[in-house]
């Protein structure tokens, strides 16, 4: 039901086209869009519903953004309504409380900032907020950070004396350089520097010293989420493509009644199926268990990322030369799929936690 | 509801504790452990003898089959609360076949109340083995391409021809089989599902060797059998209808075995300071797709209490047999020599690995599950 | 025989030190560095003119053909020594078209005296840049469903249609096309090969974007275009056969640059510190299938001394298609984040990428090729 | 020219049935047909002519054992006239020199004794051999000796004061124990204890201390012989999948009439293709250029190693059941590509070496 009223939604008020609006006109976020979802309580789906949220949970979350993902929404839906919601409801204060109300009413985008090199690697975050009086001095870079130009703040992962903080910052804050990413899936990325940043103890969300606390639950996640909204950009690919099968003709039939393409399709979705399952498990798992949800979200992310990988390439495989035009849409899915399949972690690194997990 | 449900699992697991024999605890699965029953069934010990026949008694031994029939007449959330608590006690099954598997559905749906009378209480019970006659000679996937011949005489069938992998044949009492009843019919309209008794004069069996070793599969030979004619199921020349409702269960049967886990099964252990990356990744993927497929065959459980999974139950053949494949070439490898070496360090791995090799053949093979996935689900053109 | 190839080699040598010069002599083979010719054509440089100059006059853009036709006559020995001294100055090729690849095989089987006197000259010299026009919109695999007419009116043709999938359609002087000259015939034998005078009234050009950015690749549309009959290659109706000619000739160009290596390309270095085993044995096994392709492209041009490799060329353009776009999703998983964006750390790779995507389509798809080689090579029923 | 002959001869003297014949009987050698390939200079095929040998090459080895992958010959061909021979033409010695005669004679079998757990990894032999007076003292284990039960003699691989060191001893000297190995593809292996195994200074192939100056090329040249058998067994398994896509008529057709058949079949036969020149090249380069043919030759083993488990597994599905009985002879190839899949080091072992060598 939540998916058929999303579905209806975005059909009209974000298909494919938008994005490639967005992108034709030099635009990576379209802020009437982003109110829309906040009223219809999608900004809210992980914000309680004393902070205004609607409070739905994961599972809920990554039905919208498997949704999103059919037509390649562009919005800081992960980033600000999954991720930093999910950060913010680990602290029990004033400040997160008033937070996660400006996430419910659409008034506030979060980026998350994490990556400092080519490949995910939290733990391994080098940038450093070195002790300064009572607060901090933050200085380094960030890249890959998502809706980082769109961003009123950023969570930002640093290292301290003990270990790693998560701060809280808005974007405007002195010293903090924004440079936007030129992405191939056309979306909002941006590398921040940070010179000599000065943070209090009330920026830092959590713990000093203890980010994961608070980020673990935030990225696990943003990871269903993105895997789900992954499995929806593999099943808009495969939808485009089984209808072109059964329409485009060759040698005097339909392209469908070729057995080796029929095959492929027929493999293609059997993937699809399969990766369902993953992602729905992830988002149970988050709702229902969520500090033992480690091994379901990976599942979800390296199976989600494998297949939405398949799902594009056969996409432009048996589109032919069309699907390799820019004026057709499949190439949007292509490039899509290969950010999302990098971002949070890319199959590798899911699937090292997964053997870890299972002792592999 | 829930309180009739609560109040049956109390039931149940008082039943279980006074009932199941201690012997019948120690959760034993494998091959050696599974009592098929039969007229010539040796009970490997008294605790499986009375299991079975006290399981038989309450019906348990087919939990969902009307109880005039040798059932329990369960709904179908009483008996997920019997099998989760056997489960509990790790109770082995009391009883297995192709009977409770195959013909008991066909049976539940085509037969006639006589039939079901006559043929299905003796499954309940295990007295009767049955096995399956589907494939011949050079038919392969095209499973209605029947020659056997069933020529109706009066008030009985002549039976001759041949059968091929018709599992524990040699060890059956009867046979359920597809034969040609109307040999001038287009291909699937003239086919029978005919039940016949393995003791009558003119059949016989033969065994197979498979590559992975000795098989329970056989080919089995009809020479003049006499068959009586109302051994049919369903209407005569319409087997095929029976046939292919047979087949969607075998399919999901088939997957169920599926996937299975790396993990669990030690080859962490077998690849411990292993650093080859080709291992090493071909194992995780395996891992991820296996535990994917694990979760998927619980949604399509799930799905199918609501509704029929359909014709998608060819996934789970599909891609349940391919990973059990792949899951077997990766233990092989991690294995390395010591895995070459027939009861070896690796016990029957290299014959587990070899005989996988048959799961996208049998019940369908890959191929024919993807061209159903192609034309019933996906709705290609044929 | 030995001893006059050895003095070729001496001769050729001389002559390419006397001759190249030195700007030419850095193996630039980029596309910014490529000589294509043409009416418009700008030369980079001074040298880059001089050195087409020279190389065309000793009729070496075109070393094997006839020096009747602006050719070099030298046999396939002699072009073997001309192209590997060349490559030991390091010198860029003096000229690339399509005319050269494509048009002049076809001329030179297909063509009369006269068009070969009149056509292949330009071509060698670099005066006149030609563009293919087979493909249509809608036509995909099927190059023989050609829409686009050429109406015959007495001495000439009315043509009208569209082209897709014309290289550089936009910079071409001349296109060679396949034209539907009679509609009432079978698909395969109512096509024309037709050379057509891009600057003609009625013919006119638009660019395509790619998934991957601009490209060379354009629409090309003919409104009542006049082309005088005689500049019909081959005969009338019977084009299909100079096109299945050039189609052979099109898959080995297309496979030649198939394959490329990892190692050398600084994916070493991407990996470096990288322990994740999936990215490192896909990056692993890439390089080695690679270097087997390496080594089968030479094998198959030893082959093509001796004889044809004939269908068994579409394994090239299968194969090397196919390995170049994995090696290019190898270097974006081994870029990362960085390799993302558009003309960042990693240049033109996200473009590369993508565009890569179109090499398994172009110059005939990968389904065909299979198709070809199921057929053609292993002899399997159509 | 040769590979002609060797067919014409394999055809009739060890077709697949030979094979069959041997593991129904319980043996895994035939005296007979090692005879009759000494008689027509096989067994020499890399023996000096001064020694009684062809010397015909690496290239013609390959030639040769292609030929024998066909149809699965049994016999020690590899580990003594390809291994073992290019392992004492490393010495220049009259000992070596008379092994040699015997080789090409046909007179002596010899193992290769290397591998001590269940992967190939000769650099890491543990077992031992101690100073003992003039000579050694042997003691530990050996496992997948290829030919172990029907050879003669042994070359064994032990750790040394300061290296490792090559032995070439006789089965019969004391404290040597062979037990048969049951592998699934019914060809000789075994393993072999030592014990305290006594060996003097004239038992050491080349120089104590410094095996791999002798074993390195033996290997080498083994392990291309072996992917050229081993691309013998692809082409073998892949001829009679192609002859009974023609023959075998299913639905009313041939099978060879469905596309996916057909695409898969033509994509095999690609792999084969590409597989073929890696494996000639191999031959080649040790020929040419043997002390830089390492990466050459495990290019070969791992592409043929990857070919033919890819064609023995097309193999086994496309026959159907058929080609899971034991009556068939398509299940053993499958057993043959896996043994020697494993042999002389795996996929992942030869990819690392190709890989350490590309900079990758």
């Amino acid at each position: 039901m939540l998916a058929d009223s999303a579905r209806g939604f975005l059909d009209d008020a974000a298909p494919v086209s938008h994005l490639r609006g967005l992108r034709d006109a030099g635009k990576v976020h379209d802020p009437a869009l982003w109110a829309q979802m906040a009223e219809m309580g999608w900004t809210g789906v992980l914000v309680p519903e004393e902070a205004g949220g609607a409070d739905m949970g994961h599972a809920a979350a990554g039905i919208l953004a498997g949704e999103m993902g059919k037509t390649l929404v562009c919005s800081p839906f992960i980033g600000t309504a999954v991720i930093a919601a999910t950060a913010l409801r680990q602290v029990a204060n004033d400040r997160a409380s008033a937070a996660l109300r400006g996430i419910a009413e659409g008034k506030t985008i979060y980026a998350l900032a994490v990556d400092e090199g080519p490949k995910h690697d939290p733990d391994a975050a080098q940038m450093e907020a070195v002790a300064d009086g009572n607060g901090f001095r933050i200085s380094g870079a960030k890249t890959f950070v998502c809706d980082g130009m769109s961003a009123d703040r950023v969570l930002v992962l640093a290292r301290t004396g003990e270990g790693l903080t998560l701060f809280d910052l808005p974007t405007d804050r002195d010293g903090i350089t924004r440079s936007a990413m030129s992405l191939v899936d056309s979306r909002d990325a941006a590398r921040i520097t940070f010179d000599a940043v000065a943070a209090t103890g009330d920026d830092v969300l959590g713990q000093v010293d203890d980010a994961m606390t608070v980020l673990r639950p935030a990225l696990e996640a943003g990871q269903a989420a993105l895997a789900a909204e992954m499995g929806g950009v593999a099943a808009g690919a495969f939808a485009m493509t089984v209808e072109y099968l059964k329409e485009r003709k060759q040698f005097g039939v339909p392209i469908g009644m070729f057995q080796a393409l029929q095959h492929r399709a027929a493999h293609l979705w059997c993937e699809t199926e399969v990766t369902a399952s993953a992602i729905a498990h992830a988002g149970r798992k988050l709702d229902e268990d969520p500090a033992q949800a480690t091994l379901a979200v990976s599942l979800a992310k390296a199976r989600a990322t494998q297949t939405v990988t398949l799902a594009v390439q056969e996409g432009v495989q048996m589109h032919g030369g069309i699907g390799m035009t820019d004026a057709f849409d499949m190439g949007f899915y292509m490039k899509r799929a290969r950010v999302a399949a990098e971002w949070l972690g890319d199959y590798g690194y899911h699937a090292a936690i997964v053997a870890r997990l299972r002792e592999i | 509801m829930t309180e009739a449900l609560d109040a049956f699992r109390a039931e149940v697991r008082d039943w279980l504790e006074a009932n199941c024999p201690e012997e019948m605890r120690d959760g034993g699965s494998g091959e050696e452990n599974i009592c098929w029953g039969g007229k010539r069934w040796q009970f490997q010990s008294e605790a499986q003898k009375v299991w079975l026949e006290r399981m038989a008694a309450k019906g348990w031994t087919v939990p969902t089959w009307p109880k005039d029939y040798g059932g329990g007449g369960l709904s179908r959330d009483e008996d997920k609360i019997l099998q989760s608590e056997m489960r509990r006690i790790k109770a082995r099954s009391p009883l297995q076949s192709f009977g409770i598997w195959m013909l008991g559905p066909a049976l539940l749906h085509f037969g006639t109340h006589e039939q079901k009378a006559h043929y299905l209480p003796p499954i309940a019970r295990g007295e009767v083995r049955w096995c399956q006659g589907y494939s011949e000679p050079g038919a392969g996937s095209d499973l209605a391409s029947v020659q056997s011949r069933a020529e109706p005489r009066g008030d009985h069938f002549v039976v001759n021809g041949q059968k091929v992998w018709t599992s524990y044949a040699d060890k059956a009492d009867w046979i359920f089989a597809l034969l040609r009843t109307d040999k001038d019919a287009p291909k699937h309209k003239g086919i029978s599902f005919v039940l016949i008794d393995m003791s009558s004069e003119g059949v016989s069996t033969r065994p197979i060797r498979l590559i992975s070793g000795s098989s329970p599969f056989c080919e089995t030979f009809f020479d003049d059998v006499k068959v009586p004619r109302e051994q049919v199921v369903g209407e005569e020349n319409r087997g095929w209808d029976v046939a292919k409702y047979l087949l969607t269960h075998e399919r999901e049967m088939i997957s169920g075995g599926g996937g299975g886990l790396l993990g669990g099964r030690g080859v962490g252990a077998m690849l411990d300071g292993a650093d080859d990356p080709v291992l090493r990744a071909g194992a995780m993927t395996c891992e991820i797709d296996a535990l994917a497929m694990g979760l998927t065959l619980e949604r399509y459980k799930d799905m199918a209490k609501t509704g029929s999974v359909g014709d998608a139950s060819a996934m789970l053949k599909y891609y349940g047999t391919e990973l059990n494949k792949r899951r077997n070439e990766v233990m092989m490898l991690a294995g390395g020599s010591d895995a070459l070496e027939w009861d070896g360090a690796h016990g029957s791995l290299p014959a587990d690995w070899l005989r996988s090799k048959a799961n996208s053949i049998e019940g369908g093979t890959s191929e024919v599950m993807l061209s159903i996935i192609s034309r019933r689900v996906l709705g290609l053109p044929a």
